[in-house]
């Protein structure tokens, strides 16, 4: 199973890319968050949400597979 | 996922005034319309920390974006009496002065669109995936966050 | 009585969406401004007794309505914060679709210019003498009354 | 001493006349209504406020000579 991992704004900036796909096997949204924690130290400056096929979740929504990850900073529209 | 039917509320680079005026010229047409409200955010050249913003560098998660616009756009008409409602945002850079946001409701009396138009503009505000690049002088930035 | 500093706030016949997009535009300069509010009056079509209204024939005591609006505006740059505060009002003949009334308040923040352009539009249906006969397809009319 | 007596909308139509010229010595805007209701019956029929010098005054207003009346009927702008 593949995840489309999303990365917008500064969080963009604290992992030098906009997309990525990984690999997994059903996982919970806290776990995604740890593991790209560790991946890109920096995420650690940023407050970021989770959105998960373009709505919010919560950190215990399990990740089944073919998922559109997004990780969004505060937003500054309007 | 894509669904037809939700509208790219999303613009290239600054809304213009032109735009703006040829989108009322639109409205001419549909005689039950009484009021218009119309709400226009502008960048401005702040100073931040001795440094003039020149620009605002948008981006945005756009399905996402897109999505949350309908739906704030759909959730003004069930609370309002509403003949039209429209929405635009910017992409891309806007520089200080020029327009990035402009919402634009329509109604047979005016508090309706007084309190749709605010409502929109409140909603765009907290809920809509755009993030903003605040652009110095010496092309230094800073991220630009909502409250 | 005359007194040089009061702007003249009628415009003869219909506001055109050009005008307002001009207006828009000559503020892009202000790069102070970060939210513009704009509210715009239409003439409706209204049914009234079986027959369709198909213009509005404004007439003014044009001396008093300058003053009125020049009041209305001073009073809303004491309770708001605005950088810019315009109102144009027709006279004379405008057809359904067609604008009558234009506020057009600017501020640094949004929630003044919300605020103001409201108060400015309510203040002017109650104080401004402007009087409007609504004219019906048979050239037969009535005068309209506000509120 | 003279007023200058200005007639708007739905009163003006009742009156049949925009403007007059009425000569007059002190004189109490009450007086005033009543003497233009006597010349123009179908005053009686419209809703209408007396200002002087551009400014609502109650019917006690005295006034003096010179100044501008106005018959306003209901406001309709916007």
């Amino acid at each position: 199973m593949t995840l489309i991992i999303k990365y917008f704004g500064m969080v963009a900036e604290a992992s030098c890319k906009k997309e990525e796909v990984l690999e997994f096997n059903n996982l919970p949204v806290q776990n995604l968050r740890n593991d790209l924690l560790k991946k890109y130290p920096r995420l650690a400056t940023v407050d970021f949400k989770i959105a998960v096929n373009q709505s919010f979740v919560n950190d215990n929504f399990v990740l089944t597979g073919s998922e559109e990850v997004a990780l969004l900073p505060p937003f500054a529209g309007g | 996922m894509k669904d037809k039917k939700i509208k790219n509320s999303l613009v290239e680079g600054p809304i213009t005034p032109e735009k703006i005026g040829t989108s009322i010229a639109h409205h001419q047409v549909k005689t039950n319309i009484g009021a218009h409200d119309i709400f226009l955010g502008q960048v401005r050249a702040d100073e931040i920390d001795g440094k003039i913003v020149t620009a605002i560098d948008y981006s945005a998660y756009d399905e996402m974006a897109n999505k949350v616009f309908d739906e704030i756009r759909e959730a003004a008409f069930e609370k309002f009496d509403l003949t039209c409602g429209h929405i635009y945002h910017s992409k891309g850079i806007v520089k200080a002065g020029e327009i990035c946001l402009f919402v634009f409701t329509s109604s047979k009396h005016r508090q309706m669109a007084f309190d749709a138009t605010r409502f929109i503009t409140e909603e765009i505000k907290i809920k809509v995936p755009v993030f903003g690049k605040e652009i110095f002088e010496d092309d230094s930035f800073q991220w630009k966050t909502n409250q």
